[in-house]
C-alpha cells in the first residue's frame, strides 16, 4: 500500500472565507479512497487544487513523493491527473464525441481533427459505461442530465489516468448506471488506477470505498479503512454528534384531496402520458424512477412552466384550466426546481432579494417597496428555516449548496402554498441537510400542507414518504404505501413498460 | 444585511467567525474608488481640461456641458432598463429621428385628413411623439418575445426601419420652422430645449426628472426587481411567477420612450426636424451605460451609473471641442477613453465580491 | 495696425464683442478635401489677420454644430465662420450666436432665413449646376441614356444641383434619365450603385454626380466595365481636376472654396473693426466656374487662374 | 495526447438501432426548409426581383452582384469566428478603413523615414495592410482576455480609435492614385478588387477562398473545435485544458486581418483610398452571420450560413437599386428582410432540437 498523491498542510482562502485549513490528506496507490463531508467541507476545492484548476493558498502537493506544481489543469493531466467535476463542464453545443475529446482532439495528419476515430472510440467508451445505443454525434445539450454525467464521466476514461478523481459522479445517475460506473472503477483498480471518489450517499460509496476520509468544516477530521468502519462512525464524524434518525417521516394525519390531477399528458421528447394522481393535506408523497422517467416534465407542467395538451388540475377542488405559473401559484402550487443554478436562484440578486421575489407586490405600500417589510419578511422565513446566512444582503452565490436550496424553499413557501412540489430536494446536499430537508417536509406536512417531492434514491423514497408513486416513461406505473413498499418492487415498476395495475 | 443569520441547531454548528481581516478598511477605500471609477474619470476629465482652458470650469460652461450630457442621459437611461434585462436596444437614435420627425411634422403642417387639417398644441404634440417612440419599442418587444428575436437583430433592423420612415415622413426634407403661431395654438415649443428655469436648462430639469423616475422604478418598485431577476436568472424569473415577457416588452417601450423623449429636446434645441435626427447615438448612449457600470449581460447596474457615464462622454466631448483638438484625435481619445474607464470594472468586481464574503 | 483699431472699438465698444481674438471655423468633416481646403484657407486668413482659430467640424449633424455654437458662444468667439449643417437646422444656433452678439458669416451653403447671419457668402450651387447641366448636354450630344447620382438626400445643396442639372437636361427631349439614385456622397457606394446601375441600363451613355467624390466612384466603377461613359463631378477637388486632366471624367464645376472662405474671414475682421457694422449685402453669391479639358491645367486649390 | 484511453474491448458492439419513427421525414423535410431558411429568403428574393427587372437575372448582374458580396462576406466570415466564441466585433468597418488607408499610403507616398522614401511591391503592401488589421485585433483581443473589458466595449472603443486614426493618417485627405508606377515597382493593386479570372472577379475568387479555408479551419481542426467549446461553455473549456485566452485573441486576429481583407478589395476597386472607407459596415457584417443562422450568444453557427447572409443582404441591397427603389424605402426594406429572416430562427431550433433527440 503505498501513497501515491499526498498534500500537506493545504490550506485554501477565498477572500475572506477559508475553505480548506491545514488539511494533510493521502490517496492510496490502486485504491478507491472516498472523501466525505457536509456541503461546504471543502471536498471540491481540495480536489481542485489536486487537479489544477486552483492554487493553494499554502501547502505542497507530492506525487509519487516528489512536489510538484499543478499550475494549470494541464499540467495535472500530463502528470496523469484527471477529474469528473461535481458540476457538469461539458460543451451543450457539440457532440457526445466532440464533447469526449475536447481540447486533447485526436488528430489526423497532424493538423486535422480526427473525427472518424474520435466517433469511434467514442462509441467504445459508452459501451463502456451501458450507453450503447447513445449516438456519439448527438447534441450533449440534448441529453438529460443523467446521461450528460456519463459523458463527463467518459471523459475522464478516455485519458491516461494514474489518478483518477470522482466530485460526485452519480449524483445525477440511476441504479443502474451506477452500478455500471462501479464496475468500471473495479476495472480501473485492477489497472492500479488510483481513485478519489465523492459522494453524499453513505450506502453507496461503503460498496467500493477501501478508505475513507471525513472533512468537516474545512478540516480533515477523519482518516480510515473503509473496513474499519461503519455508517454511524462516518455521519458521526461528518457532523460532529451522534445521528439521530437520519430521516423523519411524517406522521401527520391525512385530511383533504389538496391536489388533484387528472389524465394529464404533454407531449414531447421526454412525454408524461395519462398521468393521474392525488396529494391530501398532510401527506408526503414520493414520486420515485429513473432518469428521463419524465418526473420533472410532470412537476413542471403541474406549475404552468409547460403546456398540458390535455387533463384537469385541481387545487383544493377548483380545477385551475389557465396553466400559467402566475395562475398556478395563485391556485396554491409552488415548485423548488431539481436545479437550483439554472431554475432557482437568480445569482445577481442578494439572499433577501431571492426570497422575496415572488411575493414582491405584497410588500409595498403605495407602490414602492417597503423596506421594513422586505427585511422582516425575510429575516422571519431565514429563521423559520434555519438558513445559513452571512447577511440578507448578501449575494445568494456566497451560500452553500444546501442553504441556498433552502433560499428557494423560502421563496416558495412565501407565496402561502398548499401544495409543494420539491424536484430532487436532496440532490447533491449532505446528510445534515438531508435530514433536515425530511425534518422540514414532515414539519410541512404536520402543518396541513400538502408534499410532492421527486427522488431517485430509494432509501430516501422509502424513509420520507407515506406513499411513493412510481414513473416510468412518462406513466404512473406503481403506487405504494410506506408499509407495502419494498426496494424490489420499486426497482420492478421504474423499469416496466406497461402500467402494471399494482394498486395498493 | 445584518445580523440575521441563525445559529444551525446542531450543537456543533458553529457560526463563520466574523473576524475582519485587517486590510478589509484598505480595500474598501478602494472599492469606493472603484466603484465611483466613473466619477474618477470624470473628475480627472475635469481637472485636465481646467488646466488647458479656464474656460472649462466657469459655471455657464458647466451648465452647457449639462444641458448637452442631458440627451444623451435620456437615451442611455432607456437603454439601461433594456440591458439590465439582459437585451440591447440599437434603434434608440432611430426612434429619436422618427419621433423628431412626428413632432415636427404636427408642428409645421399639422395632421392632414380628407377635409382639413387639424394643429394640436405643443403639448399633445409632446405626447404624440413620446407615443410614437413608446409604440417601436412595444414593437421591439413583440419581436424579441413573441418571434424570439434576438434582441440584437430585431432592433438592428428597427433602426433601418424607423430611420426609413423617418426619412419616408418628409420625403428626406427637414420641417425648418417648429416656433408655431397663436392662430394655430401650437407655440412654445422651444421651452423644453431652449428655456432656462432658475437659471437651469428645462433639458436638464428633464433629465433630472427622468433619472429621478427611473431610480425609483429600478429600485423601489416590484417591477425593477422584476427587471434584475429577468436579468440575472430569466428561468428563475418565469418560475417565480414573474411575467417575463411582459417586463421585456415594457423596458423596450420605456427606451423607446426615453429615446423620443431625447429627440424631441433635440429638435426643440434646434428648432427644426430632420431625418437624420440622432444618427448613431445608440453608440453613444450604450457606451454610456456600460461605462456607468450596466453589465452587457443583464442583472447589474444603476441609472446612477450610466447618468455619470453620460457625463463623462459629454464632458469629454465637449472638452475636446472647447480646447481645439481636431476631429480626428476626438475620435481616438473618445475611444481610448471609453475603453480605459471600463477595464477598471473586472477590478471593481473582484474587490466587490471578496468583500460580501469577508463581511459574511 | 490692426491691433489699435481694436483696442478702440472694443474701447467704444456698445455691440462690438469682448476683446476676443478667436475666430471659430465650423465646417463639415475635412475628410472631404474641398472641406479641408475652406478650413484651410480662412484659418489661414485669420492668423494672417492676427487672430486665433478654433476649426471645428460636425460632420454634417446639426446637434454637434449646435453644441460646437455653444461652445462658441462661451469662449465668446469674435466671430464664427461657418460652413453649416442644414439650411433649416442650422438658424436657432446662428441666433443663439446672434443674441450673445457674435456675429456668424456663412459660407458654401446658405441657410432658409435672412437677418440672423452676417453674411451668406455662397458658391452660386444653382448657376454652377446649370453650366455642369450644359457640359454635360454638350458632351452627350443633346440624347442618349444617362444616369444621376445625387448626394445625401438631407442635404439643401444636393437637392438645389440636382434642380440646376434638370433645368438644363429637361430640356432635352432625347436625353432620357433612365435611373437616379442617391450615392449620399461618398465613393464607395457611388461605385456599387453605378455598377449596378449600368447593369440595369447597359445603354447609359453619361453619368452626372452632385458631387466630386460620387464622379470618382462612378468613374471607377465605368472604368471596371471598360467602357465609355460621360462623368461630370461640381466641386473642382484635385482629385478630379487631375482626372479630367487625363481625359478620364469629363468635367467639373469648381466652386472657389478658398476664396469664399478668405472674403467670409475679411469681412468678419471689418465688420470686428468697424464696431458691428457692415457694408456688404447678406446675401453674396460667388459664381462658379466650368472646369474641362480646356482649363483644367489652371486649376489650383479649387482657384482657376485668371478667374 | 493521443491513443492513451482504455479501450473496452466488449465483444457486443452492435451498431445503434436506427429506428426512424413514422413523423420524422416530414419533421426532417421541414427542417431542411428552415435550416436552409436563408436560402429560402434569397430565393424568394431572385424571384420577386427577376419578375421586377430582366436585367437581375443575367450572367453579368448575377457576377457583379457576388462582387459586391464578397467584400461584406469577407467582413462577416472574420466576424463570425468571434461571435462563435460568444464575442463581438463592432470595429471591422473601421479596421477595414485604417487598413485601407496604410495601403493607400504606402501606393501613393511610400514609406517616409528620414535620409529616403521606399516603396514596396503590391504584395507586401497588401500584406502589410492584413498585418495592421491582424494587430489591431490582437489588441481587442488583448482587451478582453487580460483587461476582461467586455467585447461590445472594447471594439466599440476600437471603432473609434481605428476610425480616428485612418483619419490622421492623411490627416483626413484621399490618396487618389493607386496605381503605382513600374520605376517603383508597385504596379497592379487594381488586380485583386478590378480584374477578373476565368470570368469570375479576382474578388471573388478571394472570397470563395477565404470561406473555403475558414470552413476547413471551423469544421475540421483542433482549433475550429475551441471555438466552439469556448463559445458554448467557457468554464467548461477552461477546466478542460483549452487555452481560452489564446483562442479569444485569435478569433480577434482573424476577423481584424478579414476586415483588412476587404478593405484593400474596396480599396483596390476604387482605385482610392479615403478614411471613410467602410463606415458602418459592422452592422452589414454582423446581420449576415446573424442571417445565416450564428448565434449572437456563441457556439452555434457556421461559415456557409454566413455566406449565405452575405448573399441575401447583397442581392438585396443591389435588387432596390436595380429596380429603382428610393433610398428611404431601401432602408426600411433592408431592416424588414433582416427582422424577418431571422424570425424563423427559434422554429428551426425547436425542431432541429426535437429531431436529434429522437434519433438518439
Ligand atoms: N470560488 C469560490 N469563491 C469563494 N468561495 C468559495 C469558492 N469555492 C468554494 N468556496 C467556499 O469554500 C467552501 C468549501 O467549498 P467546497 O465546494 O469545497 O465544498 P464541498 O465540500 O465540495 O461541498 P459540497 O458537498 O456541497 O459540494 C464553501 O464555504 C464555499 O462557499
Ligand atoms: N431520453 C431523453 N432524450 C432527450 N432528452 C431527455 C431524455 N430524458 C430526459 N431528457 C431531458 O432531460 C431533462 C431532465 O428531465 P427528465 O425527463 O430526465 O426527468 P426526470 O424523470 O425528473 O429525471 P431526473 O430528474 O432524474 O433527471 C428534461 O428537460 C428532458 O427534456
Ligand atoms: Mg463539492
Ligand atoms: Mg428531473
Amino acid at each position: 500500500m503505498s501513497e501515491i498523491v499526498e498534500a500537506h498542510n493545504i490550506s485554501k482562502n477565498y477572500g475572506g472565507v477559508r475553505a480548506l485549513k491545514d488539511v494533510t490528506f493521502t490517496a492510496y496507490r490502486g485504491q478507491v479512497n472516498v472523501l466525505v463531508g457536509e456541503n461546504g467541507a471543502g471536498k471540491s476545492t481540495l480536489m481542485k487544487i489536486l487537479s489544477g484548476s486552483e492554487q493553494p493558498t499554502s501547502g505542497e502537493i507530492r506525487l509519487d513523493g516528489e512536489a510538484v506544481q499543478l499550475d494549470s489543469p494541464r499540467t495535472a493531466q500530463a502528470l496523469g491527473i484527471g477529474i469528473i467535476h461535481q458540476e457538469l463542464s461539458l460543451f451543450p453545443n457539440m457532440t457526445i464525441a466532440e464533447n469526449l475529446f475536447a481540447g486533447r482532439e485526436l488528430r489526423k495528419g497532424g493538423r486535422f481533427v480526427d473525427a472518424g476515430g474520435q466517433r469511434q472510440r467514442a462509441r467504445d467508451v459508452l459501451k463502456r459505461l451501458g450507453q450503447d445505443k447513445l449516438d456519439p454525434d448527438t447534441l450533449v445539450g440534448d441529453l438529460p442530465i443523467g446521461q450528460q454525467q456519463l459523458v463527463e464521466i467518459g471523459r475522464a476514461l478516455l485519458e491516461d489516468v494514474r489518478v483518477l478523481i470522482m466530485d460526485e459522479p452519480t449524483s445525477a445517475l440511476s441504479n443502474h448506471e451506477v452500478d455500471v460506473l462501479f464496475e468500471v472503477m473495479a476495472d480501473l483498480r485492477k489497472q492500479d488506477v488510483t481513485v478519489i471518489y465523492i459522494s453524499h450517499k453513505l450506502d453507496e460509496f461503503r460498496r467500493i470505498g477501501d478508505w475513507v476520509t471525513v472533512f468537516r468544516d474545512g478540516s480533515l477530521v477523519a482518516h480510515e479503512s473503509m473496513s474499519k468502519t461503519d455508517t454511524g462512525w462516518i455521519v458521526r464524524q461528518m457532523v460532529g454528534r451522534d445521528p439521530d434518525s437520519l430521516y423523519v417521516r411524517n406522521s401527520s394525519p391525512v385530511g383533504d384531496v389538496l391536489l388533484d390531477v387528472r389524465g394529464l399528458s404533454v407531449p414531447g421528447t421526454v412525454k408524461v402520458d395519462d398521468v393521474s394522481l392525488t396529494v391530501r393535506a398532510g401527506e408526503v408523497v414520493g414520486i420515485y424512477g429513473l432518469m428521463g422517467a419524465g418526473r420533472t416534465e410532470l412537476v413542471e407542467t403541474l406549475m404552468g412552466m409547460r403546456q398540458a395538451s390535455s387533463g384537469q388540475v385541481s387545487v383544493r377542488g377548483v380545477e385551475e384550466p389557465k396553466g400559467t405559473v402566475r395562475a398556478r401559484m395563485a391556485a396554491g402550487l409552488a415548485l423548488v426546481p431539481e436545479d437550483r443554478q439554472r431554475d432557482g436562484l437568480v445569482q445577481t440578486m442578494s439572499v433577501r432579494e431571492n426570497i422575496l421575489l415572488s411575493t414582491l407586490a405584497r410588500m409595498t405600500r403605495s407602490g414602492l417597496l417597503n423596506a421594513g417589510a422586505e427585511q422582516r419578511t425575510a429575516k422571519d422565513k431565514v429563521g423559520e428555516l434555519a438558513i445559513k446566512i452571512p447577511g440578507l444582503g448578501a449575494l445568494v452565490t456566497a451560500l452553500s449548496g444546501g442553504n441556498q436550496q433552502k433560499v428557494v424553499l423560502a421563496r416558495a413557501l412565501l407565496t402561502e402554498p398548499v401544495v409543494l412540489l420539491l424536484d430532487e430536494p436532496t440532490r447533491g446536499i449532505d446528510v445534515g441537510a438531508k435530514s433536515q430537508i425530511a425534518g422540514l417536509m414532515a414539519d410541512l406536512a404536520a402543518q396541513g400542507f400538502g408534499v410532492l417531492f421527486i427522488s431517485s434514491e430509494l432509501a430516501e423514497v422509502m424513509a420520507m414518504a407515506d406513499r411513493v408513486l412510481v414513473m416510468a416513461r412518462g406513466r404512473i406505473t406503481a403506487e405504494f404505501t410506506a408499509e407495502n413498499v419494498t426496494e424490489e418492487a420499486l426497482v420492478t415498476a421504474s423499469a416496466s413498460e406497461s402500467v402494471l395495475e399494482a394498486q395498493s | 444585511m445584518t445580523d440575521t443569520h441563525v445559529a444551525a441547531p446542531a450543537p456543533t454548528a458553529a457560526a463563520p467567525p466574523p473576524e475582519e481581516p485587517r486590510n478589509t478598511a484598505l480595500a474598501r477605500a478602494a472599492l469606493l474608488l472603484l466603484r465611483g471609477r466613473t466619477l474618477v474619470v470624470l473628475v480627472v476629465l475635469i481637472i485636465i481640461f481646467s488646466s488647458i482652458s479656464s474656460e472649462y470650469l466657469t459655471q455657464s460652461n458647466l451648465i452647457l456641458m449639462t444641458k448637452h450630457v442631458a440627451i444623451n442621459a435620456i437615451l442611455a437611461i432607456g437603454v439601461t432598463f433594456v440591458i439590465l434585462t439582459g437585451g440591447i436596444d440599437l434603434s434608440v437614435g432611430s426612434i429619436a429621428g422618427l419621433a423628431s420627425m412626428v413632432a415636427g411634422g404636427l408642428l409645421f403642417k399639422g395632421l392632414n385628413f380628407p377635409g382639413g387639417t387639424v394643429f394640436f398644441s405643443v403639448a399633445v404634440v409632446i405626447l404624440i411623439g413620446i407615443v410614437v417612440g413608446a409604440l417601436v419599442g412595444a414593437v421591439n418587444g413583440l419581436l424579441i418575445t413573441r418571434f424570439k428575436v434576438a434582441p440584437f437583430i430585431a432592433t438592428l433592423g428597427m433602426l433601418y426601419v424607423a430611420r426609413g420612415a423617418a426619412q419616408l415622413h418628409s420625403n428626406g426634407g427637414t420641417y425648418p420652422d417648429l416656433a408655431g403661431t397663436e392662430a394655430r395654438g401650437n407655440t412654445g415649443f422651444g421651452f423644453i430645449g431652449v428655456d432656462s428655469l432658475l437659471g437651469i436648462p428645462v433639458a436638464v430639469w428633464i433629465m433630472v426628472v427622468v433619472a429621478a423616475a427611473a431610480i425609483v422604478v429600478t429600485t423601489k418598485t416590484p417591477f425593477g426587481k422584476h427587471i434584475f431577476a429577468v436579468g440575472g436568472n430569466e428561468r428563475a424569473a418565469v418560475l417565480s411567477g414573474i411575467r417575463v415577457n411582459r417586463v421585456k416588452i415594457a423596458v423596450y417601450v420605456i427606451s423607446g420612450a426615453c429615446a423620443a423623449l431625447a429627440g424631441l429636446l433635440l429638435t426643440s434645441e434646434l428648432g427644426a426636424a430632420y431625418p437624420d435626427t440622432a444618427t448613431t447615438y445608440e453608440l453613444n448612449a450604450i457606451a454610456a451605460a456600460v461605462l456607468g457600470g450596466t453589465a452587457l449581460a443583464g442583472g447589474r447596474g444603476t441609472i446612477i451609473g450610466t447618468v455619470m457615464g453620460a457625463f463623462v462622454i459629454g464632458f469629454l466631448s465637449d472638452g475636446l471641442v472647447l480646447v481645439g483638438v481636431s476631429t480626428f484625435w476626438q475620435s481616438v481619445v473618445k475611444g481610448a477613453v471609453i475603453i480605459f474607464a471600463v477595464i477598471t470594472e473586472q477590478a471593481q468586481q473582484r474587490l466587490q465580491s471578496s468583500l460580501n464574503r469577508r463581511t459574511a | 495696425g490692426g491691433g489699435d483699431d481694436e483696442a478702440s472699438s472694443s474701447g467704444g465698444g456698445e455691440s462690438a464683442p469682448a476683446a476676443s481674438k478667436l475666430v471659430v471655423i465650423i465646417t463639415p468633416s475635412p475628410d472631404n478635401v474641398f472641406f479641408k481646403a475652406e478650413q484651410d484657407a480662412a484659418a489661414a486668413q485669420a492668423k494672417g489677420l492676427g487672430y486665433e482659430t478654433l476649426v471645428l467640424s460636425h460632420d454634417d449633424d446639426p446637434t454637434k454644430q449646435s453644441q460646437q455654437f455653444d461652445t462658441a458662444i462661451s469662449r465668446k468667439a469674435a466671430a464664427i465662420i461657418l460652413d453649416n449643417a442644414g439650411a433649416d437646422a442650422s438658424v436657432t444656433a446662428i441666433q443663439r450666436a446672434k443674441d450673445a452678439n457674435i456675429p456668424t458669416f456663412l459660407i458654401d451653403r446658405e441657410i432658409n432665413k435672412t437677418g440672423v447671419a452676417v453674411a451668406q457668402i455662397v458658391s452660386n450651387n444653382a448657376q454652377g449646376a446649370g453650366l455642369g447641366g450644359q457640359e454635360f448636354a454638350k458632351l452627350m450630344g443633346n440624347k442618349g441614356e444617362y444616369a444621376e447620382l445625387t448626394g445625401k438626400p438631407t442635404d439643401t445643396n444636393a437637392g438645389v444641383r440636382s434642380k440646376g442639372y434638370h433645368g438644363i437636361l429637361d430640356q432635352y427631349p432625347d436625353l432620357k434619365m433612365v435611373a437616379q439614385q442617391s450615392a449620399n456622397w461618398d465613393q464607395a457606394e457611388a461605385l456599387q450603385k453605378t455598377q449596378t446601375i449600368l447593369q440595369a441600363h447597359p445603354n447609359i451613355k453619361g453619368i452626372i454626380a452632385g458631387n466630386d467624390t460620387m464622379a470618382l466612384g462612378a468613374y471607377a466603377a465605368v472604368q471596371a466595365a471598360k467602357k465609355d461613359i460621360i462623368v461630370v463631378g461640381f466641386d473642382g477637388s484635385p482629385d478630379v481636376v487631375s482626372s479630367i486632366q487625363k481625359k478620364a471624367i469629363k468635367a467639373t464645376v469648381l466652386q472657389p472654396a478658398s476664396k469664399i472662405a478668405q472674403m467670409a474671414v475679411d469681412q468678419a475682421d471689418a465688420y470686428i473693426k468697424a464696431g458691428g457694422k457692415t457694408d456688404q449685402a447678406e446675401k453674396q453669391s460667388i459664381d462658379c466656374v466650368l472646369v474641362n479639358a480646356d482649363n483644367a491645367a489652371t486649376v489650383k486649390d479649387f482657384a482657376v487662374a485668371g478667374s
